[in-house]
């Protein structure tokens, strides 16, 4: 079996990607950013920066700032808000011609509606991906996302708003993210998407101050890996709905331990900053390997590692 | 901008704790211009994770190579003052927008302090070989005459050179700044800075005084380099989406007068 | 100001360090494992691994796996049981001179209790420290330490049991931790010690299973620090007891951002494994630390970050 | 046992993924016995962030260095191979517990699969050099040809050597368990073996089965290295807090009628 006839594609709730490889909001811009480095339309697909309803100047710098094996963030959102990015950006985004997953943030339950609603007027996007887990706001954001019965609700009006495939994203700043999953099933969401960045901080010890100018941030990258691997397992067990699974992903091996663990596709984030060639080599490296172990099709993959045998 | 893996060509140790690199890479010879920027990973590993943006000092088409200076600050500038000629980094570049070259009438006054002096060395360089001959003045400060690295490469492409340590070690002492009012006082088209944040501020604040457009290159911690991230935000004087810039798109370069110094007070960032 | 004249004492809830640094539960043994490599004499005081009042032979391998700057373990707390920790463990123990910590584990509150009565009738044991956070055991454990009544009701039912000042170690698998912390001062807790490890998981591809035996295990190292540093933040803000910050301390610079984001004293776990040396080092560059920048006591900075300007 | 910062001295690659480093420091020079390993710390960074063991190959008291045979397998190893001689490294050692040298009387069989052979070079060598003359014959298995590092090292200090390859390329064809059948029928006081786990189980069992007192070798991911964090290990015949074992403190050299060779199969480790 050469690496070309392996079959890489994957079905996300009824949205057909040609690989699994998508990139995480707020890591990848709109697309055009790194479109002078990366073959944008070979990707499985894109999910864009948070937009919200209104523009936001977003958050004070510093926004970031370096962690052992992590980085954390603490951006708020800073987005032109959704008429500008339906006149501004997604044309462009659309030319790239792979599914356009939408990232929508709000401060109440009417936001996300009204965002949802909006977006959903436009041709060219694929799905929406309901940010109830951004820690760098102060209203809304997480403040959804680690609550199961607001969690619900949010979901559950936003179904009604809107057609498109619903993917909620989750926080993983809960005590049981199952019971998170199981929320947002029951409000009627198609797909999950986690983990969103561990709420984290750094102190300037010269300065006596905490590093980012919010205090708090968002740790993302590989240091995070395992505890992402952790929650799309429990999630898997608890829920039988499709999966994004991202958090430190740097390789084609960490991709396929989210695979293994129940993801049925995945999410590059900060890597794309260490590396932009990293989604090209991953899609790459995702066949060869299927390829030398005999797997005709990655969604052969999904879940593997929850065989009886390893219970 | 490219992204590729270029090998290291020559490192020469050019002050305490500077040192001078020279990378094989005909595109960023070929395409950077004065301003702008590479961001290099350090590492194939993950410590550290991020990519580490430096100043184009110099650039040798010709050859194919390029320059940066780099002062050692920490675990990844360490790493690369330590490594070997013929290692291979990954580089993604040239990035940012680089200086006017074309500015308004008039001489042009290079403010330097400290590593800052790279970005101003190449842009000194293409001044003095551009068509359009300028008069330049520049002006480098230092802690001490060791610190005033690669000064004679400043020098031999201005018209007039002024070096300020502060403990007087070489040239003038004092700080940089308080050799700028002279300058300005002698009449200038404009002014290019790079150093220090509380340097940069001194010059915008001058400037402004004395109505001279004036040209900073600012630092910030990146996350992308490329304008995808929105982490290296400096605060601006528009208000709304506008009030947060990115260094690594919108700058490194720009207009003093755009600047909030103020909120930059508060120590938003290094430096 | 000579770094020997730096006072680099705290006071720990009545427990009188000469330095702030402590190693953690779990990486340094019974103190003799690593007496030959580091001059155990000179920590600020040892916390033992977990005890239990029976005897354990902990959960089968692989037990760890590395991570990104980090690592996995599910040891299972494989001890010996509290008699047998008395009788050969605690006599060496005491030889070291520094306060002697004993981190206690149960199933249920009776179990806490009754090691609690025990090890307070024996000689040169400084405080106990209540694990209520292990991930890694099927009953108790993380559990209790999930759960605000639960904490509640142990700690009090502990503090009833013992006249040792006693140290409560939270988990940091919640959604609340500064909930958790309150709950365990309700129960009269005299100090509280946080981090314990994030749960997490890593898979093997190869073999397609989890790569640990118990599926899941706890991240340590560096990795986590940002959220380690993170939390005693929150807790310190939340309540008014000393607090023993850890979670990837490898050096001085990292001791001081837990100081300075609320901690009394700070432990230091995985980084023990990296480098034996590193507790001599960090006690060393404290007081470097406060000599440079003119701190006469060490006690000063803690919580130096939560400064009005900083808020 | 000692921690120490230690220099590289020496690095040659001696087969196809294979590297025989030589590490400055008389302390581990002079204490090391068969069997023991040194936990070594690959980079000063935190990636990768626990150290790694190696089996002590060979001591060289008078020159007061040790050698270590190094199979690439992942980050670790492969910035071994890669290290410049001159780098230092920081080195716990000599850890574990060594291989009986006065074991039962009569011949001593040593099996070795892959790099597994360089605790057996020690043992062979300190056998050969001990007063109480032993004879020693020795199995050495490997893929191919290339794979059979060291061969001459071991072949050396012993008095029957067997080459075994999987593809027959050099030696005898097959697994080198299928060869210890005719060793064990001529009559051993003892076997020691090291190498892949499946390799080693089998060496087990053939010994239960002749009734020969065999010792293996065992590896385990580590933590600490000391028998602090419970971390590495292996599941044994006992029951209770006996029932795992430390591979660093209680091992790495076992009894091997002691492990739970069933337990083992299901994978609960490298190899
Ligand atoms: C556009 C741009 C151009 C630059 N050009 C040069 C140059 O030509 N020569 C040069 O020596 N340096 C330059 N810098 C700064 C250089 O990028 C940092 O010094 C370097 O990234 C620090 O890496 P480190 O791992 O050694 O330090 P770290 O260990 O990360 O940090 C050590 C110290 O350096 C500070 N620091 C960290 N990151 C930055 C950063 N991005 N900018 C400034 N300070 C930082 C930290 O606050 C800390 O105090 C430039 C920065 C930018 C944004
Ligand atoms: C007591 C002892 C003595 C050893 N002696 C030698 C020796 O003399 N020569 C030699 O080449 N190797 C020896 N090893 C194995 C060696 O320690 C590992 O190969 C090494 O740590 C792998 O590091 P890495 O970063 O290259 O691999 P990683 O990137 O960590 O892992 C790559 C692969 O190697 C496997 N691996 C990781 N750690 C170990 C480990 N501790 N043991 C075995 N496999 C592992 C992993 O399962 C994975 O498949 C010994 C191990 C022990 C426990
Ligand atoms: C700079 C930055 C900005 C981010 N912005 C968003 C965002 O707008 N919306 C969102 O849902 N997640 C956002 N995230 C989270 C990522 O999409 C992703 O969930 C997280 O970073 C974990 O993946 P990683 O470790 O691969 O980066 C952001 C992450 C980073 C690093
Ligand atoms: C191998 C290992 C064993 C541990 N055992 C215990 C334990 O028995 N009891 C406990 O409260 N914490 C235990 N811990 C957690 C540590 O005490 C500490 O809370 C955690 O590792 C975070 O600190 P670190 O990142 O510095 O290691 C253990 C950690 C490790 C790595
Ligand atoms: S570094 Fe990402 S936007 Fe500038
Ligand atoms: S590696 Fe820690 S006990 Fe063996």
């Amino acid at each position: 079996m050469a690496a070309g006839r392996v079959d890489l594609s994957v079905d996300l709730a009824g949205l057909r990607l040609v690989n699994p490889v998508l990139v995480a909001s707020g890591t990848f811009g709109y697309g055009t950013e790194y479109a002078d480095l990366v073959d944008v339309s070979k990707l499985g697909g894109i999910i864009t920066k948070g937009i919200t309803l209104q523009p936001r100047e977003g958050n004070p710098p510093p926004r970031i700032c370096e962690t052992p094996a992590g980085m954390l963030n603490a951006i708020g959102l800073q987005n032109p808000g959704v008429e500008v990015f339906i006149c501004d950006k997604l044309p462009a985004l659309r030319e790239f011609g792979i599914p356009v997953i939408v990232n929508i943030a709000g401060e109440t339950a009417d936001d996300y509606v009204a965002l949802a609603a909006r977006l959903s007027e436009c041709e060219a996007i694929a799905a929406l991906e309901l940010n109830l887990s951004c820690p760098n706001v102060k209203q809304g954001g997480m403040h959804f996302g680690i609550d199961c019965a607001l969690t619900r609700t949010v979901v559950g009006a936003v179904r009604e708003a809107t057609r498109l495939p619903l993917i909620t994203k989750l926080s993983p700043n809960v005590t049981d993210i199952a019971a998170l999953a199981r929320a947002a099933r029951d409000g009627g969401t198609d797909a999950l998407s986690l983990i969103n960045t561990l709420l984290g901080m750094n102190v300037d010890i010269r300065r006596r101050q905490p590093t980012l100018a919010n205090v708090t941030g968002g740790l993302s990258g590989p240091a995070i890996r395992p505890v992402a691997v952790r929650m799309v397992w429990d999630v898997a067990d608890a829920v039988d709905l499709p999966i994004v699974g991202m958090g430190g992903i740097m390789s084609a091996a960490d991709a396929l331990q989210f695979i293994m663990a129940g993801a049925t596709a995945v999410a590059v984030g900060t890597a794309n900053f260490v590396d932009p060639g990293v989604t090209g080599r991953i899609i790459k490296d995702l066949a060869v390997f299927c390829e030398e172990h005999g797997v005709a099709r990655i969604a052969d993959l999904i879940g593997a590692a929850h065989s009886e045998e390893s219970r | 901008m490219h992204a590729q893996t270029v090998r290291l060509i020559h490192l020469k140790q050019v002050g305490p704790d500077c040192h001078l690199l020279k990378f094989d890479c005909p595109e960023v010879a070929n395409q950077a211009r004065p301003g702008q920027f590479v961001h290099l990973r350090v590492t194939a590993g993950c410590d550290p994770l991020l990519r580490r943006p430096f100043s184009v000092m110099r650039t040798n088409p010709a050859e194919g190579s390029f320059e940066v200076l780099v002062r050692v600050v920490g675990r990844g500038t360490e790493m690369l003052a330590q490594s070997q000629p013929g290692s291979e980094f990954h580089v993604l570049g040239p990035l940012g927008n680089p200086f006017e070259l074309s500015g308004p009438e008039g001489d042009v006054v290079l403010v330097a302090g400290g590593v800052g002096v790279a970005p101003l060395i190449f842009l000194a360089t293409a001044l003095h070989e551009s068509e359009r001959h300028r008069y330049v003045r520049a002006l480098f400060g230092a802690g001490t005459e060791d610190d005033l690295c690669c000064w004679l490469e400043l020098s031999g492409v201005c018209d007039e050179f002024t070096a300020v340590t502060e403990d007087g070690s070489a040239g003038e002492t004092g700080l940089v700044t308080d050799f700028l009012p002279e300058q300005l006082d002698r009449g200038a088209g404009c002014v290019y800075a790079c150093g220090p944040r509380a340097m940069l501020a001194e010059v915008a604040r001058q400037c402004q005084a004395a109505a001279v457009p004036c040209f900073v290159s600012l630092e910030q911690w990146m996350g992308c380099g490329v304008g995808a991230c929105l982490g290296c935000v400096i605060p601006t004087r528009a208000s709304g989406v506008g009030r947060y810039q990115r260094v690594c798109k919108d700058g490194p370069v720009f207009d003093a007068a755009v600047i909030d110094w103020e909120a930059m007070r508060g120590g938003c960032g290094p430096g």
